[in-house]
């Protein structure tokens, strides 16, 4: 399995049956492709609908039916449309359970940052803020360092995109929870050891007692 | 009953220098492109935009920020054209860059009658700068203001003669919420039908808020 | 004619062609028997649906179809359905051009009072608040007197169902507009003559010069 | 797919004494009358209501009312139903009585994850009596907290298996609305379907809000 797909389905792993949950564009829509047999998972799309389905086979796309990042999408039996103001009211009144995004950092408080570096790049915050603040659980879904430099810091340097929201980061060396004393070094990935994960990471890790390695095979 | 079919020629004629304007749609998903071409061949100029986004070059408002007929943008993600990038970068352009669910309810607020509201959305991070706070039940709120426009261009599916609305999966987004909040509002229709041919329990928009309406939507 | 009839009359030829309106219960309803030919006229009902129409016949009633009296009611073709929260936004958000209502006690400044008699009957009031702060235009459509006694006052005695909201007041003897110079006689009723319409009144009434009768052969 | 469906007497175990509900329906339209009766039958006791109106003695929450089961009642109008003048004048029931806009408001409002909100509504009345004021681009409005409740009891005319509804015709009112609102909703069907038996364009609101769905709806 490669990183990408570690982490897609250790996030997977996260959820529960029942859950309502809203992917990112990029790496956190392949969770999709894991959710576990018999677990049933609503997948929100803050463009307007709910029921995201898996895309359509090429040739049958329907350019009004989208995803959020606008690329063509399915709707489920059981799902709906809806207009904006009631999506929102949907992700920010905490109807859905987890969101999970990606990172351009994170820190140890739990503070994320993944929408804009001053002077390079302002897309804007579409949608993130409200999933950060609204969702039960966020999960941070990324890979653990951009070129070699960590991601995971003490405290970031980055415009926030929210303030002490973050829950769980996911990443293909580990999964670490934020709370109130720091963040938790809970499990490692496939391949790394907990000076791998220590070495890759800015924020100061508290080692669980309880650490173990992702159980993918569950 | 009033005719409120008027050809794409008279109602581009609606929309005026320095007029504010909503334009709805998603990634140019349900955005009015007929509309949006007759406004690229005219002259108009110096307009506000509020939109969720700015499209693409070729595709939605995106259209009008290459023609350059905006000087102030209000959207909440504007990644997807890099001409917005250029014009804010070179400081001909104003962009207002805010979350999504932010602009959605600021709208129906607009439309609605309200004052303004108070979401959590922002907390600690730019959105919240210059902005009134406030704590109510132990949580840190940031307030909101309603936000109108003089014109609302929007894109319907099925319209009939008195602009009663259908909108097709998601193309719905923020068409519905923005045919609220504007003095005057114009519906690109791609079918227009007769008064009654609408199930009343499937109309999604109500044609009260509608002043004209143009045939020959994409 | 009777006085009540003479009342809604006066109050249908009020209204403009395209109007939303929404008529309270009682005398108000009476106004839909009279709206002139081909004046198109649609009739909001706040508990929840655009397109009110005439009662239905006996026998034929839906009890899912009320008007917001709970009466079994029709809707007419291009009329739709929304809930409280949707049909509140419409009333307040200024979607509806006239109200017309009854009253305990009304004004000279344009104050009203129909929702409570301290100690003595508090029903409650409903959508009457947002319906008088949310219409365009406030129409009173009431008998003159109560039992002989003035209800048109210098200023009410009754707790308020909203500050100086009301435009127009229309009674079998008179039709008066409040105006910022006061309470201005417009219009006499059928069989009243200045000095009735003065007696009855306790409101300080100034004459129009071009006071009129009513036209309601028109 | 988790099971939703249960028996009227396990729906019923869910609201205990001292527990807030909200009860969907407009003067008893829309209302759940099969779980009405049954909380009648039991011995809850001490609830506070939050419902537009009180319905009438035999007919919606005005049998709970008649059976003395609720220590506070918020609502907009409560005319309809003598007894809860009695409670109300005898000092057994506090009546908070709202305008319906803003009954409904403050539901969407603590159904949305939103702080509060100000509305024009009841400036100048009683209604604005111990509440916060504010102008805003110079007009006055008042400050309103959102509502929320310990369990929503709702009626709906169709809902599939994992509570999508739909409601029929003037039954919408307060329903989609406190399906938002509470920490456990439970709506009662008149029809229950299969999942995907509704077409997603005509799902009135989603079965994410739903914990659980009792049959035999009237």
């Amino acid at each position: 399995m490669n990183e990408k797909a570690v982490i897609a389905k250790r996030v997977a792993q996260l959820l529960h049956d029942g859950d309502v949950v809203n992917l990112g564009i990029g790496l956190p829509t392949m969770v999709a492709n894991y959710i576990p047999e018999g677990m049933d998972i609503t997948f929100q799309s803050e463009n307007g609908f709910l029921g995201l389905g898996p895309a359509p086979e090429q040739g049958k796309e329907d350019c009004e039916l989208v995803n959020a990042g606008g690329i063509p999408s399915s709707i489920v039996p059981g799902g709906m449309f809806f207009d904006s103001a009631t999506s929102f009211g949907i992700i920010r009144g905490g109807h859905v359970d987890a969101t999970v995004l990606g990172a351009m950092e994170v820190d140890e408080k739990g503070n994320l940052a993944n929408w804009k570096i001053p002077g390079k790049m302002v897309p804007g915050m579409g949608g993130a803020m409200d999933l950060v603040v609204g969702a039960n659980t966020v999960i941070i879904a990324m890979v653990h360092t951009q070129k070699g430099k960590p991601k995971i810091l003490k405290q970031c340097t980055l415009p926030l995109t929210a303030k002490e929201q973050v829950n769980i980061i996911v990443t293909e060396m580990a999964l670490m929870r934020v709370t109130d004393k720091g963040l938790v070094l809970e499990e490692l990935g496939p391949e790394a050891t907990v000076e791998d994960v220590i070495a890759a990471t800015e924020a100061k890790l508290i080692i669980s007692p309880n650490l173990k390695r992702f159980g993918l095979d569950e | 009953m009033i005719n409120k079919i008027i050809s794409i020629n008279e109602a581009i004629e609606k929309v005026q220098d320095n007029m504010t304007i909503m334009v709805g749609g998603f990634l140019a998903n349900g955005s009015p492109e007929s509309l949006i071409d007759a406004l690229v061949a005219s002259n108009v100029k110096n307009l506000t935009l509020i939109c969720n986004d700015t499209g693409f070059p070729d595709k939605g408002v995106g259209k009008m920020v290459v023609s350059k007929q905006f000087k102030k943008i209000i959207a909440s993600h504007v990644g997807t054209n890099p001409e917005t990038a250029n014009q804010m970068n070179s400081g001909t352009t104003e962009v207002c860059l805010t979350p999504q669910g932010t602009l959605a309810e600021k709208i129906r607020c607009g439309g609605n009658g309200l004052g303004g509201f108070y979401t959590p959305t922002g907390i600690g991070t730019e959105a919240e700068e210059g902005k009134e706070k406030k704590i109510i039940n132990g949580k840190e709120y940031i307030f909101e203001m309603p936000l109108r426009a003089d014109v609302a261009l929007l894109k319907a599916s099925v319209v009939d003669k008195k602009g009663n609305m259908v909108f097709n999966k998601t193309t719905k987004n923020f068409n519905p919420i923005m045919a609220t909040a504007a003095d005057l509002v114009i519906v690109e229709a791609e079918k227009i039908v007769e008064v009654g041919e609408i199930n009343p329990e499937h109309v999604m928009c109500s044609g009260i808020f509608v002043d004209y309406i143009v045939g020959g939507g994409k």
